[in-house]
């Protein structure tokens, strides 16, 4: 079953949406086109998980590894010296699990918008550019080929951005998609530049070849690698490192986190599917799909480990403080992701230490459902409130009965309660940072604790705290909003149930997924003393968070304010680059370059100018010059100029 | 015997007389005696040539004479012009035909 | 006698239009300037027919006249270039009281020059650019009502008599150096001595002068400004394209003795002349004046292909001289057509002349991209030419300054183009009427302009001459 | 030194000295007359050097034509008696230096070129002169004779064509076109 | 086939406007000649690819051999490769769509499409001549129609603009004449004189010559593709140009000195290219970045994208400087790419313009909601120029960077890494302007009423946008095309005496 077509074609079948409503454009209505969207996506969706099924049961269980296979590839741009982007189709087990991920997310997210995004203008456009980010998700997921990571990794920006500002008539969402894409390209950037370098350490861009190169101590290009280059520093170091600024622009990590807020401009779905579950673990993906270089390499997994690990707190610091109900869940969504990078930068390749490989992968997994079941139910809560700030909320677990129960499980999930699937993967997460580093840990178990006190702050405020202004009865969503909500809080509840372990590892073989009990019990006391604290304090209104907030000072007030990260980049951009690179560089342009141009043909006419006189109209003076001339020119030629 | 170094110089000498005179006289007439001057030093080289270095030809005595016809044509000529522009400008001073410049 | 018919025979059938003139004035009934111009053109052109007929080399008059298919053909293209203009002038003759006079002096001027070429001896050299340029100063006075022609004829007839007065200066120490007045004989008696380099250079300077080579050029931009458009074409075309070929002839013959020298005053004087014909356009109002300096720029080019030292060099200026015939002829003969109509002679009048004259907008723009060597007119290939030749022998300087000149020519080249085609002026020149004779004269030479370039006869017909 | 060498150094003496004061005095007349006698002293230059055709001819078309024809339009032009006026005092001196470098470059060379008389027989008489002006062969002037004749005559039609008078011209005279 | 086709099509096509009575049957006569040139470049391709699936590999087909100037060894030789018939297909495309997009042009119509069609000869002419003259001719030949479009029916301050440009190309083709020069006597000291390619190539000039000549010629071929510091006529002369011109002049006529530069650089003169290499890179670089960050403060729409071809162009010469065979390629394909994607892009700024009458970026807003169509253009063209995956952009520039960093050393690595960086610039420009002139809330109430583009439009636009397509998502056939010409360098390269 595993044949190119059936895979090849899930990823396909998004981009035909794409192209059939692009070219179509506004001759179909919004509802055919959401349908027609939904449809495929169902049947890529179900392509995924029987690809999947195949994959983990039926092909390959035999080896007792999941050995990556390359199904399909076909050069697209060649280079010279073996070098070339090869396109192709990767089946390992990170791809076919971030396949069904994918796939599922967003075709929840489709049906969701069928409801939500109901009698919206340019909803085929909606739907094409949905199509074209499933596409590209899945493009990037497939990829054997570093290029060919980096084409979709573009293209995943691109999609986010024509998403983000969907609403493009509102200068927020226009600012928003413009900050988000620039603020990843300017990764990109990094992530380039790294490819180059490990293009051409390893001679190789696919990237089976590259890691078996690499890794082999034996093989030339290792030892190339391995010396140190510029600036003191192994090219190999440079390579994982810049590959990594990629992947933490993609991701939202510190410093590069400061789109992601502004991201959830784009409407609520699409917040649920790009920024959430798919696109924002992108770098998790890469890391996770390069893991074996960063396992030989200490100082770039120590920087995915210092990177995750403190953009998970900070996150979680910011997200505590926050008013608006999608950024909070973005800064959670942030705070996530950095939990999963520190775990990848504890991890180490093969046996026991690589548990925090799968753990990480785990994280993502899950994560994956309560996140974008939390944005779902945000996406509800906001279409029926209209806003996104939670004092304009407050009491809806009546009115939303359906929104708040699921809510709820995600909330649980995300705090690390057990048996909801956040524990699980959480839970590892902390048992594998535990096994390397203390201080990780402990960040890890102090995020955790936040992260439990600012997402109940958030049930609370939004479900309980002050009773229900809106009389108007019973307004819960369309069918077709609450059957996505209802199918991801089964997922959340239910997938910390999976051994994730046995499939998706490091080196492919099967790991033991066994939980220590009696390890969790930190975590999860933790949690439910967070959540206690988050209902005393929110459930009802009370004077305490405002008390807190003052005896906290400082603190919160640069949290609040996202500790000045966005000022810090409007002052380097608008105060630094365009007014002392950019118009330097247009007046230098204008004036010494143009003007050097200019001057030339100034001092021409100026020097014609001046010579005039000899054109005097004098004719003796003519025949002085004449007779000049003929002197000087005798004397150069008979007593100057002897050959 | 004279030198004939001594009978060029006194052609050159001439001849750079008139030269002198053609830049300094602003009378367009004396201009055109200036020219008289050179041309007839430029005879004196012609004969004194033809007569002391070449004389089995008589290539100077000839070159002589079309020179002497040439430069009545040409002085008519420039008289011709000279009583027009004095028509025209009322003045025959070379500085104050200037119309012409730059 | 027949052969010495043949041999002279533009000579003669020049003098017979002169006499043919000249018993028309003194039957004492004056022709109207319209019939007369026709016989004229008739004539022209059959004498030029005539050249291309029975063409062989020879001696005549000792060593005094020599002829051969070079000659002939430069001939030739005097005469044509004398046709040219004689058609255009029509509308300005028109209203001329001395039409005949007018051409009567003209031809003798084209008798002049064809001695000239054909001189085997300076005797006839000087002779014959005399008889060249004597009539000139006179037509250069035939705006006979205006200021400024006179002061022009004025400035030319004595500037040219100081410079002839050089030159014979330069010739007679010459023959007393050499003791030949034979062009052919001279290069035998050529030593290089320190006389003959000042007698060649006095010599040099009164042909530079009728070229306009600086900085004997000086009486170059009042002359044009001030003679009538007419008389300027044929001051900026036949003459100084005879001088141009006697140059040429001299230099390669007589006094490749000095070759060396040579080189070095031709390169020297052609930078010169190069940069000053340029500087001096750059700002000019006036179009004569600017095709004036224009036209002494076109002579900083002809001088560095002159200093190539190779039948390559010589073909490339014969060829350059043809087409800056076409391509000079053009441009004066909408200038003066305007002129004749509208007397408007300005840039500033220019100014939106192509919305009420497309045609001679088109015919002007043509030319003068063929002045500024710009493909696909035979300006580009003529100027391409020439400083591949001067290139010859790999002195890149004085290549590097003609290509940087290229490009100042340019600059005023577009001025007019950008006044014709793209300034509009709120009383721009009116529609203005072209006859007939003025059509053919700017058809042949956009024509000429077009065609002398792609196809490449032309050049390799002169390169067959000069080899 | 012989009274044949004498009498060219007064020749020379009264031609040069003549011709200088031709294109100094700043009388018009004056200067005329002054360049007549320094016309004949080419002219004595000429007898002094038995070519006494050529010093004929001189007289006959320097004396007797060019002079005339310059003194008659010294009559048409200006009253004889006004003081021309003088050049710059720029322009004088550097005409002056030029005029010096001119005459010093050329004494030089002139020096250097070592030019000596052949002391070989030089013969010249009517009848060859004559021969010569008419022949057509080798040393025939025959072609520059009738050149020269054309010369005159388109000289002569050039005169007529501009300086004779017509009314039309007598109208515009007055109000120049453009008074720059 | 014969080459001279390609020439004869859009003379027969000049000569038909000029035939033409009016504006109308003049658009209409330009428009068949664009499109028959189309065709037969099309053609051209398909009998190119034949010939070569079948087996030919000398250097180039379909050579047309003809002693023009014999006495001076001057030589009417065409020929093509690779190189030249991507060229040539791109300049027949943008021929075509600049014809439709002027298929409004009222004023002096039949000399606008004249001129248009004359320009489009240039470029055939230059890029498949094989004798350096006549190549010249063709290069110089494309410059006139440029002043004149411009100054006739440009906008601004138009006149200054035209000067400006012919003025500096000019210039820049006057050094040129001075390196041909340069040949000449080298070919004649060497024996075979002439300025045919082929044979120059051949002969193996020595050191010093190649170093002597090599700026000339770079230099002045430079100039015509915004070589840092001879690129200013760029802006002025892309905002005053009217659209089509426009079009012409940034997707064909830059296009014209990188394939000098390569042509002469690095296969004429090998040793010299080698020896210049970093200084070509060194400016290349400053081209790059400082284009792009100049780009960053233009208010003008035009002025913007002028600038930023600068700093695309700059790619071009970076990969050219780099040597690599990778490089050279990613050159080529960049020229391709800049040629569609900013003629596109000049496109869609002439039809805003066009309605809105204003560039200013600042003076327009959310045209996304009153011309869709429209503002897709500007978009798509805006990615291309990012370098979008899946545009030409990308796998343009992408290639470059690979070749770029095949040449060892941090000098070489640091210039990659810097034109690298302009990604990022050239984003940040490109969305400012989308943010601002397409999206957001309508500026002014007027534009309200303004219509989406016309048919003509619409045709031109898609042509290119499936160009840009095609190129961006199957970027492999033409670097296949590309390929034997690269060969050919890369020999000569190779053949290189090593550097000691």
């Amino acid at each position: 079953m595993n044949d190119v077509t059936s895979i090849a074609l899930i990823p396909l079948l998004p981009l035909a949406g794409f192209l059939l409503l692009g070219l179509l454009g506004r001759s179909v209505s919004g509802r055919v086109a959401g349908v027609l969207a939904t449809l495929l996506m169902a049947g890529a969706s179900a392509l995924a998980l029987v690809v999947a099924w195949h994959y983990f049961f039926r092909d390959q269980a035999a080896g007792n590894a999941y050995l990556p296979q390359v199904i399909w590839q076909a050069s697209w741009l060649p280079f010279s010296g073996g070098l070339g982007i090869n396109v192709g189709i990767l089946a390992d087990p990170i791809s076919v699990m971030m396949l069904v991920v994918v796939t599922f997310v967003s075709l929840m997210v489709h049906v969701f918008s069928l409801g939500y995004m109901h009698g919206e203008e340019r909803l085929p456009a909606y739907y094409a550019f949905l199509g074209l980010f499933t596409f590209s998700m899945l493009g990037l997921v497939l990829s054997p080929n570093l290029l060919q990571t980096y084409i979709f990794w573009e293209l995943v920006g691109l999609s986010s951005y024509l998403l983000i500002g969907f609403y493009f008539q509102r200068p927020a969402a226009v600012a928003a998609a413009k900050k988000a894409f620039i603020v990843t390209r300017f990764a990109d950037l990094g992530f380039l530049v790294g490819i180059l370098i490990l293009a051409f350490c390893g001679n190789s861009l696919d990237i089976g070849t590259l890691l078996d190169r690499l890794t082999n101590t034996q093989a030339p290009q290792y030892a190339a690698a391995t010396t140190a280059s510029f600036a003191g520093i192994t090219a190999l170091t440079w390579g994982l490192t810049l590959v990594f600024v990629g992947g933490a622009g993609k991701s939202a990590m510190f410093p590069l986190h400061i789109w992601l807020p502004d991201a959830m401009e784009g409407p609520t779905p699409v917040s649920a599917l790009i920024h959430a579950a798919t696109m924002v673990v992108a770098g998790v993906y890469l890391v996770a799909r390069l893991f074996p270089l960063y396992s030989i390499n200490n100082a770039s997994l120590l920087v995915v480990t210092a990177v995750g690990s403190f953009s998970a707190l900070l996150a979680a610091l910011i997200a505590c403080t926050q008013t608006d109900i999608k950024r909070i869940l973005a800064y959670s969504t942030m705070s996530q992701i950095g939990y999963m990078l520190f775990s990848l930068g504890v991890a180490r390749y093969g046996g026991e230490q690589a548990a925090g490989f799968t753990a990480s992968l785990f994280h993502l997994f899950t994560h994956a459902f309560f996140k974008s079941l939390l944005f779902l139910c945000a996406g509800a809560i906001i279409h029926r409130v209209h806003s996104n700030e939670v004092k304009d909320m407050g009491g809806l677990r009546r009115r939303m009965p359906v929104t708040h129960l699921c809510f709820l499980v995600a909330c649980l999930a995300i705090s690390g309660i057990p048996p909801f699937a956040g524990f699980f993967s959480k839970e590892q997460i902390l048992h594998a940072a535990y096994a390397d580093h203390k201080l990780v840990y402990a960040t890890g178990l102090i995020t955790s604790g936040l992260t439990a006190f600012y997402m109940f702050r958030l049930y609370f405020l939004i479900f309980w705290n002050q009773p229900s202004r809106q009389e108007d009865g019973h307004r819960e969503g369309t069918l077709s909003m609450l059957v996505p909500l209802g199918i991801l809080a089964a997922c959340s509840l239910l997938a910390g149930l999976i051994p994730f372990g046995r499939f998706v590892s490091a080196d492919g073989r099967p790991a033991s997924g066994s939980s220590d009990w009696t390890f969790a019990l930190a975590p999860v006391l933790l949690a439910a003393a967070a959540i206690l604290v988050a209902e005393r304090m929110y459930r009802r209104p009370s004077p305490w968070p405002q008390r807190l907030a003052e005896r906290l000072g400082g603190l919160y007030r640069a949290a609040r304010r996202k500790f000045y990260m966005d000022e810090l980049y409007l002052f380097i951009t608008k105060r630094i680059i365009f007014p002392w690179i950019g118009r330097p560089a247009a007046w230098i342009d204008r004036n010494v370059v143009d003007g050097l141009m200019n001057g030339i043909a100034a001092a021409t006419q100026r020097i014609s100018y001046w010579i005039r006189a000899m054109q005097s109209g004098r004719v003796q003076q003519y025949a002085l010059f004449f007779f000049g001339g003929v002197l000087a020119l005798a004397w150069v030629l008979i007593y100057v100029w002897q050959n | 015997m004279i030198p004939l170094s001594h009978i060029l110089a006194v052609s050159t000498a001439l001849f750079f007389i008139g030269v002198y005179g053609l830049l300094t006289r602003r009378n367009l007439i004396t201009l055109l005696m200036s020219v008289e001057l050179i041309l007839n030093s430029v005879n004196i080289n012609f004969v004194a040539f033809n007569k002391y270095l070449f004389p089995e030809r008589l290539d100077g005595l000839f070159f002589t004479l079309f020179i002497i016809a040439i430069a009545a044509a040409e002085a008519a000529v420039a008289i011709a012009i000279v009583i027009n522009l004095y028509r025209s400008h009322g003045s025959i001073d070379v500085e104050d035909s200037r119309d012409l410049k730059y | 006698m027949t052969a010495f018919f043949l041999l002279m025979k533009q000579e003669l059938l020049v003098t017979l239009l002169l006499f043919i003139l000249l018993f028309i004035k003194l039957s004492g009934r004056p022709w109207p300037a319209g019939r007369l111009a026709g016989l004229v053109h008739i004539l022209l052109a059959i004498n030029l027919a005539a050249g291309f007929c029975w063409i062989r080399p020879g001696h005549l008059f000792g060593d005094m006249y020599q002829t051969s298919e070079l000659l002939a053909f430069e001939k030739n293209l005097l005469s044509l270039a004398t046709l040219l203009i004689s058609l255009f002038s029509v509308s300005w003759l028109k209203h001329h009281r001395h039409a005949l006079e007018f051409y009567l002096l003209l031809l003798s001027t084209l008798l002049g020059m064809f001695l000239l070429l054909s001189s085997g001896n300076l005797l006839m050299f000087y002779l014959g650019l005399e008889l060249a340029g004597i009539p000139l100063a006179a037509l250069a006075n035939f705006d006979l009502d205006r200021r400024r022609s006179s002061e022009a004829a004025m400035k030319y007839i004595f500037s040219s008599a100081f410079a002839s007065g050089l030159l014979l200066f330069g010739i007679s120490l010459l023959y007393g150096s050499t003791g030949t007045l034979s062009l052919a004989e001279l290069p035998g008696h050529l030593a290089a001595t320190p006389l003959e380099l000042f007698a060649f250079i006095l010599v040099f300077s009164g042909l530079g002068f009728k070229i306009s080579a600086v900085p004997f050029h000086l009486w170059t931009a009042d002359v044009y400004e001030g003679a009538p458009v007419v008389v300027t074409a044929y001051f900026s075309v036949v003459s100084k394209g005879s001088v141009v070929f006697f140059l040429l002839r001299v230099l390669y013959e007589s006094f490749m003795p000095l070759q060396s020298h040579w080189y070095l005053l031709l390169s020297l004087v052609a930078v010169l002349t190069l940069l000053t014909g340029n500087l001096f356009a750059i700002r000019q109002q006036n179009l004569k004046r600017l095709l004036a300096f224009s036209s002494i720029t076109q002579v900083g080019f002809i001088l560095v292909g002159m200093s190539g030292q190779s039948p390559e060099g010589q073909a490339s200026v014969l060829y350059f001289v043809l087409i800056y015939v076409f391509s000079n002829l053009a441009a004066f003969g909408v200038i003066s057509l305007v002129s004749a109509a509208t007397g408007r002679e300005t840039l500033e009048d220019y100014r939106g002349f192509y919305r009420t004259n497309p045609a001679l907008g088109w015919v002007l723009a043509i030319a003068l991209f063929s002045l500024a060597g710009i493909p696909p007119t035979a300006g580009f290939f003529g100027k391409f030419f020439l400083l591949l030749a001067g290139v010859g022998k790999g002195h890149y300087l004085v290549i590097a300054i003609a290509a940087l000149n290229m490009v100042i020519s340019l600059y005023y080249y577009l001025r007019v183009v950008r006044a014709v085609f793209m300034e509009s002026s709120l009383e721009p020149i009116g529609r203005v009427p072209v006859p007939w004779p003025a059509r053919l004269s700017l058809a042949l030479c956009t024509g000429g302009i077009l065609v002398t370039g792609l196809a490449s006869g032309a050049y390799q017909y002169l390169y067959s001459l000069v080899r | 030194m012989t009274a044949y060498q004498v009498s060219f150094y007064l020749i020379s003496a009264c031609l040069l000295g003549t011709a200088l004061l031709a294109v100094t005095t700043r009388n018009l007349f004056r200067a005329a007359i002054w360049l007549l006698f320094s016309l004949v002293g080419v002219a004595a230059l000429y007898f002094w050097m038995q070519v006494e055709f050529i010093a004929a001819v001189q007289i006959v078309v320097y004396v007797g034509g060019i002079v005339v024809l310059i003194l008659f339009s010294v009559f048409l032009t200006q009253q004889t008696g006004q003081q021309l006026p003088r050049a710059t005092r720029t322009r004088r001196i550097s005409s002056l230096l030029a005029a010096l470098a001119g005459l010093v470059l050329c004494w030089l060379l002139i020096r250097r070129s070592g030019l000596t008389a052949t002391g070989r027989p030089f013969h010249w008489d009517m009848h060859r002169i004559g021969s010569h002006m008419l022949g057509t062969g080798d040393q025939g002037y025959a072609l520059p004779f009738e050149v020269v004749s054309i010369l005159l005559l388109a000289a002569l039609v050039g005169c007529i064509a501009i300086a004779l008078k017509s009314p039309s011209a007598q109208d515009n005279n007055q109000n120049p076109e453009d008074p720059a | 086939m014969n080459l001279n086709w390609l020439l004869l099509f859009p003379l027969l096509t000049a000569l038909g406007i000029l035939a033409s009575g009016g504006p109308r049957p003049a658009r209409r006569v330009a428009c068949l000649g664009a499109l028959l040139q189309l065709a037969l470049a099309c053609l051209l391709a398909g009998l190119y690819l034949q010939q070569r699936h079948g087996g030919d590999t000398s250097p180039f087909l379909f050579e047309t051999n003809l002693s023009w100037y014999g006495p001076l060894h001057i030589r009417y030789h065409l020929g093509l490769d690779g190189i030249s018939l991507s060229m040539i297909l791109l300049t027949a495309l943008v021929t075509l769509s600049g014809v439709l997009v002027s298929w409004s042009q009222q004023e002096l119509s039949r000399e606008f499409f004249l001129l248009l069609t004359m320009l489009s000869l240039g470029a055939y002419g230059f890029f498949l001549s094989l004798d350096l003259f006549t190549q010249f001719f063709f290069l110089e030949l494309a410059v006139i129609p440029k002043f004149m479009l411009i100054g006739i029916w440009g906008s601004g301050r138009k006149e200054y603009s035209a000067m400006k440009l012919a003025l500096m190309l000019l210039g820049g083709s006057a050094l040129i004449f001075v390196g041909l020069a340069g040949l000449y006597v080298a070919s004649g000291q060497a024996g075979q004189p002439g300025l045919d390619l082929a044979t120059l190539q051949g002969l193996g000039l020595p050191a010093a010559t190649q170093r002597l000549l090599f700026p000339f010629l770079f230099v002045g071929f430079g100039i015509f593709t915004a070589l840092f510091p001879f690129h200013t006529w760029v802006p002025d002369g892309h905002a005053s140009a009217p659209t089509a011109a426009s079009m012409f002049l940034a997707g064909i006529s830059m296009k014209l000195g990188g394939y000098g530069c390569l042509r002469v650089a690095a296969f004429l003169l090998p040793e010299a290219a080698r020896y210049y290499s970093p200084v070509i890179l060194v400016l290349a670089t400053i081209a790059i970045l400082y284009g792009a960050l100049a780009t960053l403060m233009q208010t003008d729409l035009k002025y913007m994208n002028a600038y930023s071809s600068v700093s695309h162009c700059g790619f071009v010469l970076l990969g050219i400087g780099m040597l690599t065979r990778t490089a050279i390629t990613g050159a080529m394909l960049q020229m391709v790419s800049h040629g569609l994607m900013t003629a596109l892009f000049f496109a869609a700024i002439g039809m805003i313009y066009d309605r809105t009458h204003t560039r200013q970026v600042a003076a327009l807003g959310g045209l996304l909601s009153v011309m869709p169509f429209i503002s897709t253009v500007f978009v798509i063209a805006g990615l291309c120029s990012l370098g979008l995956p899946g545009l030409s952009g990308f796998a343009a520039e992408v290639t470059v960077f690979m070749g770029s960093w095949e040449r060892a050393g941090n000098f070489y690595h640091g210039v990659t890494v810097l034109a690298c960086a302009s990604i990022v610039v050239t984003a940040v420009y490109i969305l400012r302007a989308t943010g601002t002139a397409l999206l957001g809330p309508l500026r002014e109430e007027s534009y309200g009423r303004l219509a989406d583009a016309r048919w003509n439009e619409r045709l031109a636009s898609a042509l290119l946008v499936a160009g840009i397509l095609l190129v961006g998502l199957a970027p492999f056939w033409l670097v296949r095309l590309l390929d034997p010409a690269t060969d050919l360098i890369m020999q000569k390269l190779a053949a290189l005496p090593p550097v000691n």
